[in-house]
């Protein structure tokens, strides 16, 4: 069903109107998420496999088949939904195709095989609200993506869309920043700066045009909230900003866009062509008289360019360099213009506080921090996905709730959030830890209590006041088995290569603060090395240009208040309390070992010796500490120890072993 | 008292000078009215006996079209000569030989071959030379001998006055029929003898409404093959425009229809030679120093003698072709 | 006795008749058909004196100026060389041989080129023989005229 | 601009609003370090060594870049608290760990007293300043130069590390980068280039040359970067008087005046067609400018004589008459050469111990003192040798101790072929008249001869005067002359012209022509055929005229005119008619 332009609020609700009434007819459909998660699972062959059977079954016109943005529980991908009846299936195989179209939309009837089983209630669960993942979740920004083809606007209008285009335009400019300021809603990029306090300040700059911009540029390792928007449902970007335009006095706006996001780009430019064609973009928007011009600009990759100066400079031709910021760019920014610059998720939060109205927005969150938060949870978690959280949420009711709780037989040891320029917070189940190490770092007095981080709230104030950031969301869960200085070290590791190298403290700060970590996670470090770090940091900080450097020795700060202890292991005791950093572990074959030799065929170097049915053993000179065969043991022979004490260990195993009869495997790691 | 006499008569010529007279609408009244017209035989019935039966001097004034190529011609211009007071050569055939006058680039035989040999609309066979003298039954038939070169008015016989244009623009005949009549009704002198009437001393620039500017020219073209500037002058545009070699008095009509001026009302005082004036003005403005260039320009005039000497030919210098 | 034609010279006031005048006080001899007038530039010579030298007799006309690039009024004879061309194109229509117009340049220096070319002229038309434009006055005795 | 106040180490200064932390500090005396600050370009704050730690008074405190940040009012400023201090050291020595060799840096580390900076001495000399990239790209605006790579990896490079043909090898970024870090090379070898030697300036803003009226620098257009890129313009933002304009323009002035004198001189003929000589051949090979310009002790070689390798040469040969006395170029004598080649060999003799040969066909030294001179350099040891120049060949540098350049010549008063080995050999060209004479006869309606020499009225009774009234000649526009011939005749030039001046009017010919306005319609075919503009046009009358005080009486418009309305006097249409008639009947 197609419709020409749009020439006025009512063409559009007519419009609306006629698509309802075209999809009331209760038609099954089945939705294939298409979202970055289930594409890396194989859904587009499932959504082939899918068409073939209906194909096969004469049901390809009864049955509509929708591919759409991301559901979110990426863990489970790919993720098929039958609606109208909401049956969820998890984990399909392009074979599952022809059982599902057999069985559920021929007979009636589910595939329990597919169907979610709670990890700790052992019960199957048909729907997907019902699923613990997204039970706590609260879907403001991402409620639409799995019940829409994000190529069709025609989608997006049924669900509403482009209603608050209406509604906003209605409205006098100042009354829409009004509701953005009585909302609440502040920066969901990082900074998290007042949106409503941003646009005002853009909105009285003295210059023209004035610019809007969408940085759409995430480069934070493992943060893809932004992407998997833009790719699911791109409209509610739009939206938001021709909103934010409209209230700012803008007709002009770009879409900063990381060209490594080929399918959002795509989705978006589809976006912008389609709202155009209908007058929801372009001249004279539904006959308002107001215009908006969107434009995409794609970005090299540069992980500097998602800061607001370096990507104005990106868009304007120039190299991705920030600039001084003493001069906001909402007053001289693009081309020397007034500019205003919110994040993917900023901007689609816009329609929804226009729809809900700024006061049931604010009242959820905490507070000075309102709304939802997308976070894209990862690690060691058993739910690793996007999730949609009230602010405020605490830390345990996202790992343990949401995210299901650690993965395997392990421990939660911290949680980093806000990307390489955040921080690390132990999560650590024992209170005693955390409070050995706030006492280690000073931060705690001997006597006073130590509170769990897990039931920190999580917003932007109290994620800063713990030493780590909102950042754009990214949130990396690690167990016992992650090096804290080695964390660190690899954050680092990403800002330098990620520096532009314009200014002296970030380019060579970080290089030393590397240096420093790695001289550590060698064994080579002094005591004085903390003191060091914590110096170079405090200057990094003062002087560096931009919040790139401003923000980088975050992940060492956040690190050495929480992990001290773990620090002083590496220095004073040359170990890896985790294992992990090479320098400091030998391998040793332990007497549990039941001479199966599935250590001996994985190791690289040829280091472990033996004869089957036998005790074996480790070469210490030959081992490279790769840990290949600690993890492919299946009876925990192999030990991690401190460096030197291997053969040892070995020389005692060799007194103490017997040949077993046949030994249980212990579960695996 | 008796009223003014006068005699419009026309020799050869197009008749066009007497349909000019009658172009003065109301004001042929007032001419009605003041003179007895004695002889028009193009409007009435006057006999040639009838004139030469009056007594010299007695037709007050006479307008005289048309130029003498006949002895017919000549015969009359000479009687009304004799009769009038006042002769005045009317329009550009009388005045300086006008377009009957472009036969002197021919031979009398030549033209006669051709009209009644050799023209196309000829009927085969019919080879009739008109005869001086042709002795019929009714007795001997005489019609008036063709002349071998065409004559204006003044050359054949003296006259007093011109009135050039071909035809005399009507406003500029109203006006001079005015001043007659004001100069007889009270008893005025009459200009001096020679004086050009319904003209100025001007050239038809003076009059040309199109703007004008110092001259280059880098070729000629005739109108059709150009789109001309409608405000610009023709000649500047390379248009050859009699004008500037034109005594004015016309109201520069042709030009500013997008014709060039053909050179009508005639040379203006001072120039002795229109058609030489003319050529030695437009070499001059050539825009070229190299003799071959120089020739190729002047090839791209049309007809320079015709258009030079288009309505002069008979008054000019050297009067015909030498054949 | 040879036919004596009559020359009409048109002479530039610094070049040509300065010229004519060295030939004379250098006791060059050349024929006496040339009749010469002093103008103060070829520029000055107009058409119509020429086709009035032929009408009133003269056998020949011949208009003499700088030379080329060396007119003491900068460019006058420029335009006397792109007259007389057009000129002899008036002389051809109206039957008159265009050869009995000459154009030369002679510098003030050059009293035997002059001499040279008024000689050679002189000989030129001499061969040419008389010219004799004939109806040029009304005679109406020629015409035929006769009463009606 | 709005004032603020602020006060920097307990300072109070009143400043403008907008303006930066270190101009304050500046204006007050206090030193800030700085690597990557240069005036007249954009602050870019890349090197963080001017932090500076500010306070609002009411507690709060924050560390910025001087160079760059903005005062507000209230501003307090500390220059030298532990905190700033510590972060410029700690960023000094990170800095010097890659590059220590550096001056600038060693002089900043002396001052903070750093012996042995903690993280080691790296060997770069490139501190990033960006400096040169900022003045290629800003002030240069050729953007030739660029960062390439990010993080640690960052340099300086042209694009694809290639070289750059956006480069306009002005050496902007070289003069400006604080550590020599960039060097300009030299790819041409030579010490002196002969033909570069010539009377114009090589700078872009200099004097036009010495002794210049007006005395005031200007600017080439050709070699300023300003006009040939847009950018720079340092030299407006220096200059404190603001007599910069890159905007002026030519502009024509209209001088009305009584009388002209012609003195546009002359051209030094281009010997460059006489192959024979080997010009633009053989580096040795000069003219006579260029050698006179070499003697200037103002000039490029500081008057030294000196061969194109910089070393003063063993032997010189003088060339007379090329170009001049010469068939195929200039028959006549150039008048100067001869003497100005005697002076020649007389300051080579003083200046330097080379040989001197003089090649002439006949010596002129005819005038008060010259013949006198002539034999002082003889007695000075001259080698005067009778006898045209005939070819300058390469010798093959068949002795060591001779020069590299043949001057064979036919002695004709020893009657030998005589072939002389030099080191350099000086062409004495003709004066020839300017190239553009004829275009300047045309303006002024004066004749040019054949040489191109503009011609007097009569060469013995009005050798100044033109055949245009009030027009006249002086020196060499008229012919070769020397400088005591041309003063003479410059004096005679202003005495005629004041002569008419003080007359106060203008005596006319009584032949001219004049446009009878009763006739004349305004055609205008006549207007552009005067050649000394004597005919106007009147736009309100729509009538020609002529202007009979410029009127030469040519008599060419009184032909043209198709209107009969122009009248030549003495020579009207009705003069020559009866002319006409009465030679014919």
């Amino acid at each position: 069903m197609n419709a020409t332009r749009l020439a006025s609020p009512s063409a559009l609700e007519d419009f609306r109107a006629q698509l309802i009434k075209h999809r009331q007819e209760e038609k099954t459909t089945i939705t294939v998420c298409s979202g970055t998660g289930c594409l890396a699972c194989g859904c587009e062959k499932v959504s082939a496999a899918m068409h073939e059977a209906l194909v096969a079954s004469h049901l390809d016109t009864v049955v509509e088949l929708k591919r759409t943005g991301c559901h979110g529980f990426c863990e489970r991908g790919p993720l098929v939904v039958i609606h109208p009846q909401g049956i969820f299936y998890q984990r399909v195989k392009p074979g599952d195709a022809k059982l599902i179209v057999d069985q559920t939309i021929k007979a009636g009837q589910t595939v329990h095989r597919l169907l979610y089983t709670d990890p700790q209630t052992k019960q199957t669960i048909m729907h997907e609200a019902d699923i613990p993942f997204y039970k706590k979740q609260m879907r403001l920004i991402f409620g639409k993506n799995g019940h829409m083809d994000p190529t069709s606007i025609n989608d997006y209008i049924a669900l509403g869309g482009y209603a608050q285009v209406v509604k906003a335009l209605a409205m006098k400019p100042e009354e829409i920043i009004q509701e953005i300021i009585d909302s609440g809603l502040r920066g969901r990029g990082g900074g998290g700066y007042p949106t409503g306090k941003k646009w005002a300040t853009c909105r009285k700059a003295k210059g023209s045009p004035k610019y809007v911009i969408c940085n759409a540029d995430e480069g934070d390792p493992g943060a893809f909230m932004d992407r998997s928007l833009l790719e699911g449902n791109p409209h509610s970007v739009i939206e938001g900003m021709v909103i934010g335009a409209y209230a700012i006095g803008s007709n002009e706006g770009y879409v900063y866009v990381r060209n490594e996001y080929p399918l959002a780009v795509k989705n978006l430019l589809f976006a912008i062509e389609a709202a155009g064609e209908l007058g929801l973009l372009g001249e004279n928007i539904l006959g308002s008289g107001f215009d908006f011009h969107l434009v995409v600009s794609r970005g090299g990759g540069a992980f500097v360019c998602g800061e607001s100066t370096a990507l104005m400079a990106s868009l304007e031709g120039k190299t991705g360099e920030p600039r001084a910021k003493y001069i906001h760019t909402v007053e001289s920014g693009l081309w020397e213009k007034p500019s205003n610059l919110n994040n993917v998720e900023t901007w689609a939060n816009v329609p929804v506080i226009i729809e809900m109205g700024a006061k049931a927005y604010a009242d959820i969150g905490t507070t000075n921090s309102k709304g939802t938060k997308v976070f894209a949870l990862t690690g060691k978690v058993n739910n690793t996905g996007l999730v949609e959280v009230p602010m405020g949420i605490t830390l345990r009711e996202i790992l343990y709730d949401i995210g299901g709780g650690v993965k395997g037989n392990r421990n939660f040891k911290a949680v980093q959030t806000g990307g390489p320029s955040g921080g690390t917070l132990i999560v650590e189940t024992s209170e005693r830890k955390i409070h050995d190490s706030l006492v280690a770092h000073g931060d705690l007095r001997e006597d006073e209590e130590a509170l769990s981080l897990l039931d920190l709230p999580i917003d932007f104030d109290e994620l800063t006041k713990a030493g780590s950031m909102m950042g754009s969301g990214g949130m990396i869960v690690m167990d016992e088995d992650s090096c804290m200085v080695d964390v660190a070290k690899y954050f680092l590791n990403f800002l330098q290569e990620e520096s532009c190298g314009k200014c002296l403290p970030c380019r060579e700060g970080i290089r030393k603060m590397l240096a420093i970590l790695t001289r550590i996670t060698d064994g080579q470090g002094q005591i004085s090395d903390l003191e060091e770090l914590e110096n170079l940091s405090q200057v990094i900080i003062d002087t560096s240009l931009c919040q790139l450097g401003g923000s980088a020795p975050n992940p060492v700060l956040s690190t050495i208040r929480y992990f001290r202890q773990e620090y002083l292991a590496h220095i004073l005791e040359k170990r890896c309390p985790a294992g992990l950093c090479k320098a400091l572990v030998s391998h040793a074959i332990t007497e549990n070992c039941t001479g199966c030799h599935a250590c001996l065929k994985s190791c690289p170097t040829g280091a472990i010796v033996g004869t089957p049915k036998q005790l074996y053993s480790i070469i210490q000179d030959k081992c490279i500490q790769c840990g290949a065969c600690y993890q492919i043991c299946q009876y925990d022979a192999i030990r991690r120890v401190k460096r030197g004490e291997g053969e040892a260990i070995q020389q005692r195993a060799r007194d103490l072993w017997k040949p077993a009869a046949k030994p249980e495997p212990v579960a695996a790691k | 008292m008796p009223k003014p006499k006068l005699a419009i008569y026309w020799a050869a010529s197009c008749g066009g000078c007497d349909i000019a007279i009658l172009d003065i609408e109301t004001k042929i009244l007032d001419v009605a009215a003041f003179f007895d017209v004695i002889f028009w035989p193009c409007a009435m019935d006057f006999k040639y006996d009838d004139v030469r039966a009056m007594p010299d001097k007695s037709i007050t004034l006479t307008l005289f079209n048309g130029s003498i190529r006949s002895s017919e011609n000549y015969e009359i211009a000479q009687l009304l000569r004799a009769k009038s007071v006042v002769l005045c050569a009317f329009g550009s055939c009388a005045a300086e030989g006008g377009i009957p006058g472009l036969a002197n680039f021919h031979s009398k035989e030549a033209i006669c071959e051709y009209v009644y040999k050799q023209s196309p609309s000829l009927e085969p066979g019919n080879g009739t030379m008109p005869q001086p003298e042709v002795r019929a039954p009714e007795g001997l038939v005489r019609i008036p001998v063709l002349w071998n070169t065409v004559r204006s008015l003044d050359q054949v016989v003296d006259v007093d006055y011109v009135i050039p244009g071909c035809p005399p623009q009507s406003d500029q005949i109203a006006a001079v029929v005015a001043a007659v009549i004001d100069i007889l009704s009270n008893g005025k002198p009459l200009p001096p003898k020679g004086t050009v009437l319904g003209a100025t001393e001007k050239t038809c620039c003076d009059e040309c409404k199109r703007t004008r500017n110092v001259k280059k020219i880098k070729g000629f073209i005739r109108p059709f093959e150009h789109l001309t500037d409608p405000n610009v002058c023709l000649l500047e545009q390379g248009i050859v425009c009699m004008g500037p070699a034109t005594r004015a008095g016309c109201g520069a009509k042709c030009v500013s229809a997008g014709v060039p001026c053909r050179g009508c009302y005639g040379a203006p005082t001072n120039v002795r030679d229109q058609g030489a004036k003319m050529a030695s003005a437009l070499a001059s403005v050539i825009d070229s120093t190299d003799p071959e260039e120089i020739e190729r320009i002047l090839d791209s005039i049309p007809d320079p003698l015709g258009t030079f000497y288009r309505f002069s030919l008979a008054e000019s210098t050297l009067r015909r072709t030498q054949v | 006795m040879s036919f004596e034609p009559k020359i009409i010279g048109f002479l530039c006031n610094w070049c040509s008749y300065t010229g004519a005048d060295l030939a004379g006080t250098a006791r060059m001899k050349y024929p006496a058909n040339l009749m010469s007038i002093r103008v103060m530039c070829s520029g000055r010579v107009d058409p119509g004196f020429v086709l009035d030298a032929f009408r009133r007799g003269a056998d020949g006309v011949l208009v003499c100026g700088c030379h080329p690039g060396d007119c003491h009024y900068v460019d006058g004879n420029h335009k006397c060389m792109r007259r007389m061309p057009l000129t002899r194109r008036i002389m051809k229509g109206m039957g008159i041989d265009p050869a009995r117009l000459r154009l030369e340049w002679v510098s003030a220096s050059e009293g035997a080129r002059f001499r040279e070319i008024v000689s050679e002229f002189t000989e030129q038309l001499r061969r040419m023989g008389p010219l004799e434009l004939k109806e040029i006055e009304f005679d109406p005795a020629l015409e035929g005229a006769h009463h009606a | 601009m709005a004032k603020v106040n602020i006060k920097i180490d307990g300072h109070p200064i009143e400043v403008e609003k907008g303006s930066f932390i270190l101009e304050a500090a500046k204006a007050l005396g206090i030193s800030i370090p700085t690597l990557c600050y240069y005036p007249h370009m954009t602050p870019y704050a890349a090197c963080r060594i001017c932090a500076v730690e500010i306070r609002d008074g009411k507690g709060w405190s924050k560390i910025v870049t001087a160079c760059n940040y903005p005062v507000w009012d209230g501003m307090e400023v500390l220059t030298t608290t532990p905190r700033v201090l510590n972060a410029r050291r700690v960023n000094l020595e990170m800095l010097m760990s890659q590059c220590a060799p550096v001056p600038v840096l060693q002089e900043l580390a002396r001052e903070f007293g750093i012996d042995k900076p903690r993280w080691g001495t790296g060997e770069d000399t490139c501190i990033l300043c960006g400096l040169c990239v900022r003045i290629c790209d800003e002030v240069v605006g050729a953007h030739a130069l660029a960062f390439s790579d990010r993080g640690i990896h960052r340099r300086v490079a042209t694009p694809f590390d290639d070289t750059s043909s956006d480069c306009i090898l002005c050496g902007a970024c070289a003069s400006v980068c604080p550590t020599g870090h960039i060097t300009m090379e030299d790819i041409d070898q030579r010490t002196v280039i002969h033909r570069d030697l010539t009377l114009g300036p090589n700078a872009a803003i200099s004097l036009p040359f010495r002794q210049a009226v007006p005395n005031v620098p200007r600017i080439d257009p050709q070699r300023c970067i300003h006009f040939t890129t847009g950018g720079c313009g340092i030299c407006s933002q220096v200059c404190p008087k603001e007599c910069i304009h890159y905007d002026d323009v030519d502009t024509f002035e209209e001088i009305e005046a009584g009388a002209v004198i012609v003195a546009t001189g002359f051209d030094n003929f281009d010997p460059t067609p006489l192959k024979q000589y080997g010009y633009g051949r053989y580096a040795n090979v000069i003219t006579a400018e260029e050698f006179e310009r070499m003697n200037n002790a103002a000039g490029p070689t500081g008057g030294h004589v000196v061969l194109e390798n910089g070393q003063e040469p063993r032997s010189i040969a003088i060339i007379h008459c090329v170009g001049s006395r010469d068939e195929n170029h200039h028959s006549y004598c150039s008048r100067v050469c001869c003497m100005y080649a005697l002076k020649f060999a007389h300051l080579v003799k003083e200046k330097t111990n080379a040989e001197v040969y003089q090649l002439y066909i006949d010596l002129r030294s005819f005038g008060k003192g010259y013949e006198e001179f002539y034999q002082r350099i003889l007695d000075e040891g001259v080698n005067v040798i009778r006898g045209r120049g005939a070819e300058v060949i390469p010798s093959g540098n068949r002795r060591k101790d001779e020069g590299p350049l043949l001057v064979q010549c036919e002695d004709t008063l020893i009657g030998r072929f005589r072939e002389i080995p030099v080191d350099m050999v000086i062409l004495c060209t003709a004066l020839e008249a300017r190239r553009d004479a004829k275009e300047t006869g045309r303006k002024f309606n004066i004749s040019v001869g054949a040489d191109g020499w503009f011609i007097e009225a009569h060469p013995k009774l009005a050798p100044v005067s033109t055949s245009t009234d009030g027009i006249f000649l002086a020196g060499t526009c008229q012919g070769a002359k020397d400088i005591p011939d041309t003063v003479a005749q410059g004096g005679a030039a202003a005495a005629q012209a004041m002569k008419l001046l003080c007359l106060g009017e203008v005596l006319l010919d009584a032949a001219y022509a004049e446009i009878d306005e009763t006739y004349c319609s305004g055609c205008r075919l006549c207007n552009d055929l005067c050649a000394y503009s004597a005919l106007e046009f009147d736009e309100a009358k729509k009538v020609s005229r002529i202007n009979p005080a410029l009127c030469k009486a040519c008599g060419t418009c009184v032909a043209a005119c198709p209107a009969g309305a122009i009248t030549g006097r003495h020579f009207t249409d009705d003069q020559i008619y009866a002319q006409i008639e009465g030679m014919l009947t």
